[in-house]
């Protein structure tokens, strides 16, 4: 069962991973970058981590992927344009993408062949409740910072996008 | 305690006095201080002599350490022995004519204040220089004289030529003062101690080779600031300074600052034959090699500066022979009639108006008769003529000379004849004859002439009042033992005589004959009259070379392109590598991610290689 | 790989493979392309294969740790889509290019 | 006594000075730098000119892990030193006084951070202590140059900066190996511990580290032929700043030289003596040949001082007791010296603003009292009895003849030489007829002026008659500083000698 569901939201969000970096158009891999992320959020609710998927539901694929799309509406971004680049990149980029992955696939399956398997509902600690605890207690400060930057996020975001207005 | 160190104080006092406030000071209070101030300290020197038991041995006052580091200590400590005593006369008694000649000669000239603060400066250190009971103290004055030497000459600080000469005179002196201090360092090195009594006493026991190297390297500094051969060559130019300057200290006091110091290291020069040879070689090439370069000069000053030259080689013969006594006698004489004849000339240079050349002088002799007097006598006393000062010095030189080398007492008599030929020549080419010059010539005032009266007394008399080798007695532990010939001493008067004559003959019987002879000698005189060209010499073998192969060579060459080269290369070969890595801040962000994705694949790959030892695998 | 294994659940490690997958691909992406909007979302990408990372691990070791992180992060890239994506507008503005290589100020 | 004040008030100066306007932080900086040295002469005072060791000493614990002492203490070897830093902040005030316009508080800020900098050079007895305070004097330096400079400054003062650190790179590597043996960066442990033999070095080891100290010294010094960052410095400094850079800063090197090389590796040192008393021989020719060549007359003075320092280093690496003293006492002499050349070097380019020989000429005529000075200031350079300089060079090749008459022989020359670069500098700028640039615009000296120079000039020839007043503290330092290097008084084999009885 767990298999079937891992292959089916595994595959889907390879796709649209692959589709958000192939696609012209940002709106396509805008899309498909949603179709990953709620693909994900199912994975993490098999994983047990309840709140994690719903946040990311709501706060990725909900907000942030929505201010995406109002952006690329609102410059109303074309297909990229093929101008410049970097030798760098276009030489050493898939080779070493390539070097990247395969080394990291080689450690996971070296160092963790053995781990545990999901089944689900094995972790149930990562409802709200546990996780509300958690950043009610022990992570308290970090908390309050995150509100502090976001905030501070708030303010830059609205200092750089009212130069336009200027 | 006889409290020596009055004596140098009073000049000091006088040169402070006159150098802080002289500028603001009148004429008179100025001469007043500086004159007084010596005369003063020639009264203290009397008293200091008369009140002292004994001279024999020089008892040390010691004021304070000067310098002590270790086992080296030295003290600011003065002696007065037999030697220093009549240095002390000569210094401070010459010295007090040759100022209150000064306050006639310089009446007019500007910056008055400080030439006497300058010549009060030059007898502290002078007094320094004799009173010094070490020889770091010796080393004191001697430097000191040097400067004062060095200020005076370049008095006229306007004129390049006089501002050359000065810088010549301190430089020259300063390759003899390496000498000294390289003999000093011997010293210490042998004896561990700088002290006259300590060295003297520990002298005898020492290796014959030490003892060697340490009076060469004196004679080296003797020989800078004696104006001998090698050396002599800034004396000649020294001529730039004032009269006066000339005279107290290019004649009678600074230049036989070397003789004073070979006679008294005296104890280490008997020790070293070859030392001794070495001196008398140089003192007698010295007096002939000057001699003959004196006898083509028309520059009156400039006669009497190689005279000078020629003298000082006497006395080093003198002391090389080992007559040391004899070498400082014709010290004291030579004070005498040398100082009067730059004084005299002094004197004949104001009445012509400050013309120095003697072809634009003659017949003086009516105008000036005080000073043609007086010229007379030192003339007389320098040519040896008999029973004048001159006459017992030079004897006793020559007689010491025949005893130790027979052909030594030859070329010396000769060149007796060529002295007693060239300064008779300037005599009669001043005095006799009518008037070349322009203007007026005219007699100087009293305080010229009155020195001039005292100097020519002691010309004629100094020789027999002051019987140098008696006084000192048994100073020197070995004299060269001069059989009293007699024979020896007509035939150097005879030589005397025939210059005389021949200077005589020749300027004032038949006075169109030198100018053939000059003529038909060609190459030689030229040769003679420019000074053998020893001072071009020097130009092209030594300073040139130093100047230009530093400029061109060690600036901007070495300095330039090597040694800053080499700097500059690092510093530019650092900037050629930063030029390779500043293609990767290319500023594309891609290509920055590249880089990074290259760098975190080779930090997995690291971490697969190294067994992700780091982090352990899972807990 | 004992396929009879599958039957109890899928191991931890598939989880962390497929990670490593969508990583590589949003670096590709990141490297690859040159529209400053895309390059943007690859780096939510591979922000969102570590996410997957941390509640696997969270998953393993019986631990809601991870899933904090994993919330900071998300947290973060809110605040970093906020203010980046206002960058980009200004970027937009002043040179009418969304080319990231036509951005490259930093060089000089 | 507390030695961390003397740090502490020009360090606070210059906190200051940043705050305020331009008036008011120049006669803030003077009234530090005078207040500091008051301080310094209350410091001679109260020490015991007897004792050989360190005094008011003050050791607190700075940061425990990594040790680190926060550790000063003041003996006769830098007690001098100190003294002229501090004598010299007040000279160099006054000399910026009216040639400093722009940006003046900076200016006087940098000057105090400098001298609280080589103060705290001259005090730290911590290897870590020390090395800060080396690096930090190098900041305010470096900025003086390149803010107030004259043409070519950023080039001298990025030149300055960069070579000066690329020794002191080395010097850090050898301080930090030397922790990871002792465990310590407190110089006393150090120095216990590599003498008592609880430490031990390989000879190889013992040499690499005395070569680290020795680089980042000999650049500083600077020793030929590391010395070309010197002229461009020294020439492009502006007033004041090139007074102490001139006379205090290149004494960093020497002093290091006395107080780290020679108890801590005394047989590295004599076994390397013999090329570095070349190289320190080659230096003195070298430096007055060069000297003699310069049109300019503050590059002419900077080449002096390669030879001068060049008879420094000389008289350390004889090893000899005469030699060590006559070393430390030139240093002093020379700061002294220098500082006043440099002195008066700003006031000829106040009035003339230039720097080149050639612009001047006959100033004896106009100026007779600004020439005076000069004179005296010259003839010190030189080497005249009586004056400053002869009793550290005399002492200083007394002490070479001992270890090997031939270094004498050659140093000596370099006496000469100075005789011909000095006079005729002096020839050229102040005799003769009166250059056509200067007539009407050369005023002899004003009140702020003779402040500046007549102490330099009282302690000219108080330097060069009354030295009870220094060796003594310097010779019972050297002494001990000699019994660590475990050397009788005198080398008479340099390497085998030594190594005989060495540990």
């Amino acid at each position: 069962m767990e298999i079937f569901f891992f292959l089916l939201f595994a595959i889907v969000a390879l796709a649209c991973a692959l589709n958000v970096v192939l696609q012209k158009h940002p709106i396509s891999s805008a899309l498909s970058l949603v179709g990953v992320m709620v693909s994900l959020a199912v994975l993490y609710l098999m994983l047990g981590a309840e709140f994690i998927a719903m946040a990311q539901v709501v706060v990725y694929a909900g907000a942030v992927m929505v201010l995406f799309i109002f952006v690329i509406m609102l410059l109303n971004a074309g297909a990229e344009t093929r101008k410049g680049g970097s030798i760098t990149a276009q030489v050493l980029g898939i080779p070493a993408l390539l070097a990247f992955f395969a080394a990291l696939v080689f450690l996971i399956t070296t160092y963790y062949p053995g781990l545990s398997p999901v089944k689900f509902g094995d972790f149930t600690g990562g409802g709200a409740r546990e996780i509300g605890m958690k950043l009610f207690s022990s992570y308290l400060l970090p908390f309050e910072v995150t509100s502090v930057l976001i905030l501070i996020a708030i303010v830059g975001a609205i200092v750089l996008a009212r130069k336009e207005l200027d | 305690m006889q409290n020596l160190w009055i004596i140098p104080a009073l000049p000091l006092l006088g040169f402070l006095v006159n150098g802080i406030f002289g500028r603001k000071m009148p004429k008179l209070m100025v001469s007043l201080t500086a004159v007084l101030s010596v005369v003063l300290s020639f009264a203290y020197v009397l008293f200091v002599l008369s009140s002292a038991k004994s001279l024999d041995q020089p008892a040390v006052e010691h004021y304070f350490t000067w310098i002590q580091s270790g086992a080296f200590n030295v003290g600011f400590d003065y002696q007065v022995d037999k030697l220093t005593a009549i240095m002390l006369l000569v210094v401070t008694g010459i010295g007090s004519l040759i100022h209150i000649y000064s306050t006639g000669y310089m009446a007019h000239e500007e910056g008055y204040w400080r030439f006497f603060a300058y010549l009060n400066l030059f007898m502290f250190f002078m007094l320094n220089l004799v009173l010094a009971a070490n020889y770091l103290l010796v080393f004191v004055g001697w430097e000191g004289v040097g400067l004062c030497s060095y200020l005076l000459i370049g008095f006229y600080f306007t004129k390049k030529s006089a501002t050359d000469a000065g810088n010549k005179a301190f430089i020259v002196n300063r390759i003899g003062d390496f000498g000294v201090a390289l003999a000093m360092f011997l010293i210490f090195i042998t004896f561990k101690s700088l002290d006259f009594h300590k060295v003297f006493a520990l002298a005898p026991g020492k290796p014959v080779a030490t003892l060697t190297a340490i009076a060469l390297l004196l004679l080296v500094g003797a020989a800078g600031k004696s104006a001998q051969l090698p050396l002599y060559v800034w004396l000649p130019d020294a001529m730039e300074g004032p009269t006066p300057v000339s005279a107290l200290i290019h004649a009678a006091t600074m230049v036989t600052a070397g003789v004073y110091l070979c006679a008294r290291s005296s104890v280490i020069f008997v020790h070293s034959p070859a030392a001794m040879d070495t001196v008398a070689m140089v003192g007698l090439a010295t007096a002939v090699f000057a001699a003959v370069i004196g006898l083509a000069q028309n520059d009156i000053k400039k006669v009497f500066a190689y005279s000078t030259v020629s003298q000082l080689g006497y006395m080093f013969l003198g002391v090389g022979v080992g007559a040391f006594s004899a070498g400082v006698w014709h010290l004291v004489t030579h004070a005498f009639f040398k100082a009067l004849l730059f004084l005299g000339a002094g004197s004949v240079i104001h009445a012509c108006h400050g013309e120095q050349d003697m072809r634009q002088m003659g017949g003086l002799r009516k105008y000036a008769p005080v000073t043609f007097a007086t010229l007379g006598c030192a003339s007389l006393a320098i040519a040896g003529f008999p029973f004048t000062s001159g006459f017992y010095s030079k004897d006793a030189i020559l007689v010491a000379a025949h005893a130790h080398a027979p052909w030594m007492f030859w070329v010396a008599v000769f060149t007796a004849g060529m002295t007693a030929f060239y300064v008779w020549r300037a005599y009669f080419m001043t005095f006799f004859g009518k008037y070349r010059g322009h203007g007026h010539p005219h007699e100087s005032p009293v305080s010229m002439t009155g020195p001039l009266v005292i100097l020519a007394a002691l010309s004629l008399a100094g020789g027999f009042l002051f019987n140098v080798p008696e006084i000192l007695g048994k100073m020197f532990q070995v004299e060269a033992e001069g059989a009293e010939a007699a024979t020896l001493t007509y035939i150097s008067v005879a030589f005397g005589l025939a210059g005389i004559g021949l200077a005589y003959f020749l300027y004032v019987v038949n006075s169109a004959l030198p100018d053939k002879i000059a003529s038909s000698l060609g190459g030689l005189y030229t040769l003679v009259y420019n000074k053998f060209f020893v001072d071009e010499l020097y130009d092209v073998t030594v300073v040139q070379p130093t100047v230009n192969g530093s400029r061109t060579l060690l600036w901007r060459g070495i300095e330039h392109y090597v040694i800053d080269g080499v700097v500059r290369g690092v510093g530019a070969n650092a900037l050629n590598i930063g030029g390779v890595l500043k293609h990767l801040q290319s500023g594309n962000i891609r290509s920055y991610a590249t880089w990074v994705v290259i760098g975190g694949a080779v930090l997995l790959i690291l971490m697969g290689v190294g067994g992700f030892a780091f982090a352990g695998g899972v807990r | 790989m004992d396929l009879n294994a599958l039957v109890h659940g899928v191991p931890v490690s598939w989880y962390l493979v497929l990670s490593a997958m969508l990583f590589a691909i949003g670096a590709a992406g990141f490297v690859l392309r040159r529209n400053i909007i895309t390059v943007f979302m690859c780096i939510e990408l591979m922000l969102n294969a570590v996410n997957l990372t941390f509640i696997a691990f969270s998953h393993e070791l019986k631990s809601v740790h991870g899933h904090i992180f994993t919330f900071f992060v998300m947290v973060v890239a809110a605040a970093e889509a906020a203010v980046g994506l206002a960058i980009i507008l200004t970027v937009f503005k002043n040179r009418s290019t969304l080319n990231i290589d036509e951005v490259s100020t930093l060089k000089n | 006594m507390n030695l961390n004040l003397l740090i502490a008030i020009p360090a606070l100066g210059f906190l200051a000075a940043l705050f305020l306007p331009k008036s008011a932080a120049r006669l803030l900086a003077l009234v530090t730098t005078i207040a500091t040295f008051v301080l310094s002469l209350g410091l001679v005072a109260s020490y015991d000119m007897a004792k050989a060791g360190l005094q008011f000493a003050s050791d607190v614990v700075w940061i425990p892990n990594p040790e680190i002492h926060w550790h000063v203490a003041v003996d006769g070897l830098s007690l001098w030193l100190i003294v002229l830093s501090a004598f010299l902040g007040p000279v160099a005030v006054l000399t910026s006084w009216k040639a400093i316009a722009d940006r003046a508080p900076q200016f006087y800020a940098f000057l105090l951070l400098l001298e609280a900098g080589l103060i705290g050079v001259f005090v730290a007895q911590d290897l870590f202590v020390y090395y800060l305070f080396w690096e930090i004097v190098l900041v305010p330096i470096c900025l003086i140059i390149g803010m107030w400079g004259g043409e070519r400054r950023v080039y001298a003062s990025t030149k300055f900066f960069l070579y000066t650190n690329a020794g002191s790179v080395l010097m850090l590597a050898a301080i930090i190996f030397l922790y990871n043996k002792v465990g310590s960066f407190d110089y006393v442990t150090v120095l216990s511990a590599l003498q008592t033999g609880r430490v031990h070095l390989t000879g190889y080891e013992e040499t690499l580290l005395f070569l680290g100290f020795f680089a980042a010294m000999a650049i500083k010094v600077p020793i030929f032929p590391f010395h070309t960052w010197l002229p461009d410095a020294y020439a492009e400094a502006p007033a004041g700043g090139s007074v102490l850079l001139a006379a205090v800063m290149g004494k960093m090197g020497t002093y290091g030289l006395v107080r780290f090389c020679l108890p801590m590796f005394p047989n590295a040192v004599r076994e390397n003596a013999g090329w570095i008393v070349v190289l320190a021989i080659i230096g003195i020719i070298y430096g007055a040949l060069v000297a003699m060549v310069q049109p300019n007359f503050k590059r002419l003075i900077a080449y002096s001082s390669v030879s001068h320092l060049g008879f420094v280093v000389l008289g350390i690496f004889s090893c000899t007791r005469i030699g060590l003293d006559g070393a430390v006492y030139q240093m002093v002499a020379h700061g002294v010296t220098t500082g006043a050349l440099f002195v008066l070097a700003s006031f000829l380019f106040e009035r003339r603003a230039s720097h080149n020989i050639s612009d001047f000429g006959g100033i004896c005529k106009i100026a007779p009292w600004f020439t005076t000075i000069f004179l005296i200031a010259s003839l010190a350079s030189i080497g005249l009895p009586l004056l400053n300089n002869f009793v550290g060079e005399f002492l200083i090749l007394q002490g070479a003849a001992q270890a090997n008459f031939t270094w004498a022989v050659f140093a000596s020359i370099g006496v000469i030489l100075s005789a011909c670069y000095m006079l005729w500098m002096v020839q050229r700028v102040f005799l003769g007829e009166t250059n056509d640039g200067l007539a009407g615009r050369f005023p002899d000296l004003n009140m702020r002026e003779w402040a500046c120079l007549v102490p330099l000039a009282v302690l000219m020839v108080w330097m060069g008659v009354y030295t009870q007043t220094f060796l003594p503290a310097i010779g019972a330092s050297n002494s001990q500083i000699l019994e660590k290097m475990n050397v009788p008084l005198r080398v008479s084999n340099p390497v085998s000698g030594g190594s005989v009885h060495a540990r």
